[in-house]
């Protein structure tokens, strides 16, 4: 089994491992942050901090035959569905090691094998592909289930309202997720939304919806499991909203000065890696010394794997070429 | 060899290719139930059934994706774009996801769909509905841009572009929907390969979807002996085949339906020119449309589409002067 | 006065007049289907059998200084509002003297004097332009008031959607009028969207919605004048869905053979023509035998308007150039 | 003169123009309150109020479509499309309804819309925010397409493209957002005119964007003495301009960041070989990007576009054979 088979299995069945790759997620981003303060990585790169709950979530409930189509801000959900840490931090710095060979970069990562689309840099972009995997699930009468992940703002553009009117129409088993982390790029989400429930919008299609606590790594996954399983037994798709929060700022230069005075203390408490924490050794899974002890080790980890990164090879100047179009095959 | 109509041919292609790939599937606006909007899909609902072949609601953005996620997880899609211009309504999906999805998973993910949108004027649609508008598409490596001119082309170069592993854009001429032509459908035609139509050589023509009739129209009544290539794919083009002509005849002249500026023909003259300036005996040119909205009218719409009286006219000048003429509309100082 | 102002001023004031420009509206409608027909006219139509009450309706309730914003189906609109049967017919026939001088055709009317904008023939293009005019007004703080008239199946494409929730956030003077005559093209709406109200959607944006029986010219004017009225005072957009019938078949060659049987006889007794016509006689407004006359000689007034636009110039060659580009205007 | 930033030259010419005409309004996503992505709106919400200067929903069909509304009404809406690639689920309300409202208002309507959207690669953003894709927009008859290379033109044509009636596409190049340069906020600049930024009589080169650094940087190190003409506008493009140049160089080389298919360099060129062939010395030819999309990788992505060095490299050889120079990628056997 590869690595990253290996590495999905556990967060699928075990807690801990669960809150380790929470840890993961956790130390990638601070890590992520640090190179681009200090200009080690170029371009743009958008952080999960205070999302990493959905993101395990998912990956415990979906099986790697579930493709899960996400967006630019997907650090988090990569490694939850078990790409290594190597594989996309390797991306991220444009080496030849990288996920999709450096060519991509943060905003384009992606991984067959565990079900992780390319993601996409467009607002919107993921949401018919995934309901176009639906269509092909449905056709082929297997029970697999397309799943598009996106944020708040992305429910104000057309490809949303399109994507869900046909999916309903079509009974497709997709899952739509919004992971409503309460702003788009610098503009709190009640600024270009008139509602506060975007859950609701689903009533437009007839679409069963719910609003789901994305802190709360219990209730996403009872939540993705409810939709997943309509979907996968004929049911159809369904749309749920993630209420959480982003921790950081939108891109790497942002330290998002606009949010409200006590917002950002206000929500600290439900930071999903301490719920998990908590919640572990509230169930006797964890006590709080293991628990530290795993921090630091990751922040080790994750420290020498940067490094092992920054060693890798750049791509070749051939590597840009190689895949615009797919070589013909003679039958 | 059955005569069919070009709609018939694009329906037998679509159906030929469904039997034989169980992965082909059909969707687009009223081309299931009711067969297309111009019966280009008449008789696969009902062979093929309301699992593979459907109607959609009218969101081009969200079933050009919904094409996209399908293929990417096996199928073959086939869509219609009714009108070329409903695309602008859904270029992100083909252009900025579709065209890249490959290079961005690294080479594990192929995108097989087949985008058809019918395009081109002649038939009083007006603006908004009778352009060609390659150029939305043209500039986008990973997309494939093929345009049949009759039956057969349309027959073949279809069948080609389903069994395509990658993203096409197949631009069907709407004027010749109706039109009939003999049709083997065992004639095989590849993406990227250019059909000389009228061999010839004095004067190489290169013309795309309806305007191969019009060339082949001039040629026949032009007193020079003029090649007429059906360039048939715009990208990849058929760079061999339109060099070799050029080699032989000295001369080149592209016929195109876009308005004069920003259109395809352009890319065929610069890359002509580049390689074989040397040899040209004549100053290359193109015959467009003006750079103007298509006109309702139809004697303006006729006066505005590049028609065989003007290209004869243009040819005949440049092989006695050696110049580029100018265009109707600078001729009588119209624009 | 201009013809068209007159035109106007009639519907606005007197309930015969409308019921004449209904009768006027129906004639043309039929002029033009036998036009087509007799391939007398190249192109396309559609004609807007059924659906003459909601543009009296319009026309009556709103001033010339409202633009509407509608569709290729809008001969009916065109003609309420104003517009001469001539300059419609003309442009229909493609004649210099048409609205648009010939080079727009059946899909492309415009008068800016009565406030229709050039209709488009993209499904939901006139969406946002109609919400933009409302912007202007909202700015230049005047009174004045965008419509945007679309069908059914324009609920269904994204601009829709971006449309309702930017007019929403920024509470502009427009008033959406989704035409539901039950068909888009050859489907009917039940096929491609999954909900039977399609003013609910408008909850997705928090905008007033209701559904009015388009058939029914008070209840068109009841609903719009209530729309306008919230516009004009500063209440932001309201969302109507105005219930019609499309009587004949999408296009010209279109027989609307996919029809449910017995549902265009069921939808017949409800014909707006005859249900103006019956209230005017029950108000004692009009009598059998002035209708019947009334109806008589509009078909001879449109059968000469015919030959006339027959007769009528085609436009020059150098028509096509003249409106591409504004001249300069120095200061 | 004050020397400023681009984005801020931008900025200014937005608040300039504000000031003078109150009809001028602006939005766009994070335009207002965080003064855009890109900082290219400083000031402006402060100065005008949240009347007029507008953060936006996600949704660029929207308000793209709300600008022309508005136009029509008589505003001049300038909106930022923040990356030209969002424009693919935009780019009907600019080509079908924008470009073509006056011809369908019988000449009644004027649409007077600037279009902002930041172009091209050097960053690292990757393959979905790199592109420059002139390609979309230029050949739409009825839309003005402009690109400023540096802070004294993204002022002046910025100003010119506001007060023209028309809609106008501005193309700004994202990764000369930051340099600075002197402006003179007296200095018109006119749409449609291209300016010789460097005289020379051996050859010239026509660059837009942030090719014409490029180009001039590269013009500094060749032999030859290269004229370098800043092209500023694609349509209208200043034909008199380019047709003097080379009627006085008789060699005409284009630097394109757009990839070698499909781009408005090919429009020059074949203009031009129809109206000078015969007295054109060499060869002319297109230096491009390849036919790939941007790669993300800083090394790969420098090569992929075109550079001082590969410009002097090949115009060095042109000057030497008069014939057309093979790109990077096919003389290194990568493509
Ligand atoms: C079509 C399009 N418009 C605009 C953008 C620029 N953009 C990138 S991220 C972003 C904010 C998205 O917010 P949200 O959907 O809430 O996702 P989040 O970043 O919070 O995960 C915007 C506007 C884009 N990428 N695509
Ligand atoms: C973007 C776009 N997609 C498709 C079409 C083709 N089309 C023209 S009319 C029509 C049906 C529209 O139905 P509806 O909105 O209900 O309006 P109606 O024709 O009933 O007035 C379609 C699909 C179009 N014009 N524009
Ligand atoms: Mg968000
Ligand atoms: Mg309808």
């Amino acid at each position: 089994m590869s690595a990253g088979m290996n590495r999905r299995r556990l967060v699928q069945t075990d807690p801990v491992a669960q809150f380790e790759r929470a840890l993961e997620i956790r130390e990638f981003e601070n890590q992520i942050n640090g190179l681009f303060a200090a200009g080690t990585i170029r371009g743009t790169t958008h952080l999960c901090l205070g999302q990493e709950a959905l993101a395990i979530g998912l990956a415990a409930v979906l099986r790697p035959t579930d493709p899960v189509f996400a967006t630019y801000r997907s650090h988090g959900i990569a490694l939850a569905l078990g790409m290594t840490p190597e594989s996309v931090m390797a991306e991220i710095m444009g080496k030849a090691t990288g996920c999709c060979g450096g060519l991509g970069g943060s905003m384009h990562l992606c991984d067959m094998e565990l079900g992780l689309l390319p993601t996409s840099a467009i607002i919107g972009g993921g949401l018919p592909i995934a309901a176009g995997t639906g269509l092909a699930f449905q056709i082929q009468g297997n029970d697999r289930v397309g799943v598009a992940v996106f944020g708040d703002g992305a429910t104000n553009i057309g490809a949303f309202h399109e994507t869900l009117n046909l999916a309903a129409i079509w009974k497709l088993p997709v899952v739509f997720i919004c992971d409503n982390n309460v702003y788009a790029e610098y503009s709190r989400i009640n600024l270009t939304t008139p509602i506060e429930d975007l859950h609701i919008r689903a009533e437009s299609y007839a679409m069963p919806h719910y609003a789901i606590d994305g802190m709360d790594i219990d209730a996403v996954t009872t939540g993705i499991t409810q939709a997943v399983e309509r979907a996968r037994s004929g049911g159809g798709p369904t749309f749920i909203e993630a209420k959480t929060y982003r921790f950081a700022g939108h891109s790497r230069a942002d330290q998002a000065l606009y949010r409200p005075e006590g917002e950002l203390d206000k929500w600290k408490p439900r930071d999903p890696v301490l719920l998990m924490e908590q919640r572990l050794i509230k169930k006797g899974l964890l006590d709080s010394e293991t628990a530290e002890k795993m921090k630091s080790s990751m922040k080790d980890v994750i420290e020498n794997m940067v490094k092992v990164c920054q060693a890798a090879p750049e791509p070749t100047v051939d590597a840009m070429f190689k895949h615009i179009w797919t070589p013909k095959v003679r039958a | 060899m059955p005569a069919m109509r070009l709609r018939q041919a694009i329906a037998t292609a679509i159906a030929d290719e469904m039997r034989s790939d169980p992965t082909v599937i059909t969707f687009g606006e009223d081309i299931a139930a009711a067969e297309g909007p111009f019966k280009t899909t008449e008789g696969i609902l009902e062979e093929f059934g309301p699992l593979r072949v459907r109607d959609t609601p009218i969101s081009e953005m969200g079933f050009t994706g919904a094409a996209v996620g399908a293929a990417i997880m096996g199928m073959k899609p086939v869509i219609e774009i009714m009108f070329m211009e409903f695309l602008g309504v859904a270029l992100d999906q083909l252009v900025t996801e579709a065209a890249k999805m490959r290079y961005l998973s690294n080479g594990t993910l192929s995108v097989p769909i087949v985008v058809r949108a019918s395009v081109g004027g002649g038939l009083g649609f007006g603006s908004q509905h009778s352009q060609t508008l390659e150029n939305w598409v043209a500039a986008t490596p990973g997309l494939k841009v093929v345009s049949p001119s009759d039956a057969q082309s349309a027959y073949s170069l279809l069948r080609a572009a389903i069994q395509d592993p990658d993203p096409v854009m197949f631009l069907e001429p709407r004027v010749a929907y109706a039109e009939r032509g003999e049709v083997d459908t065992n004639l095989k035609m590849e993406l990227g390969k250019a059909r000389i139509v009228k061999p010839g050589k004095d004067l190489t023509i290169v013309a795309l979807g309806q305007m191969v009739n019009v060339a082949r129209a001039a040629a026949a009544k032009i007193s020079a002996d003029v090649e007429v290539i059906d360039l048939c794919t715009i990208v990849p083009w058929d760079k061999q085949c339109v060099l070799g002509s050029v080699k032989k005849t000295g001369r080149l002249v592209v016929v195109e339906e876009q308005p004069e500026s920003g259109g395809w023909g352009s890319e065929i003259i610069a890359a002509v020119v580049a390689e074989q300036f040397a040899t040209l005996k004549a100053a290359p040119f193109r015959i467009t449309s003006p750079n103007a909205p298509v006109p309702y009218n139809g004697g303006l719409e006729s006066k505005f589409l590049p028609s065989p009286e003007e290209v004869t006219r243009q040819i005949e000048e440049v092989m006695k002067t050696g110049k580029a003429p100018q265009p109707w509309w600078r001729r009588e100082g119209v624009n």
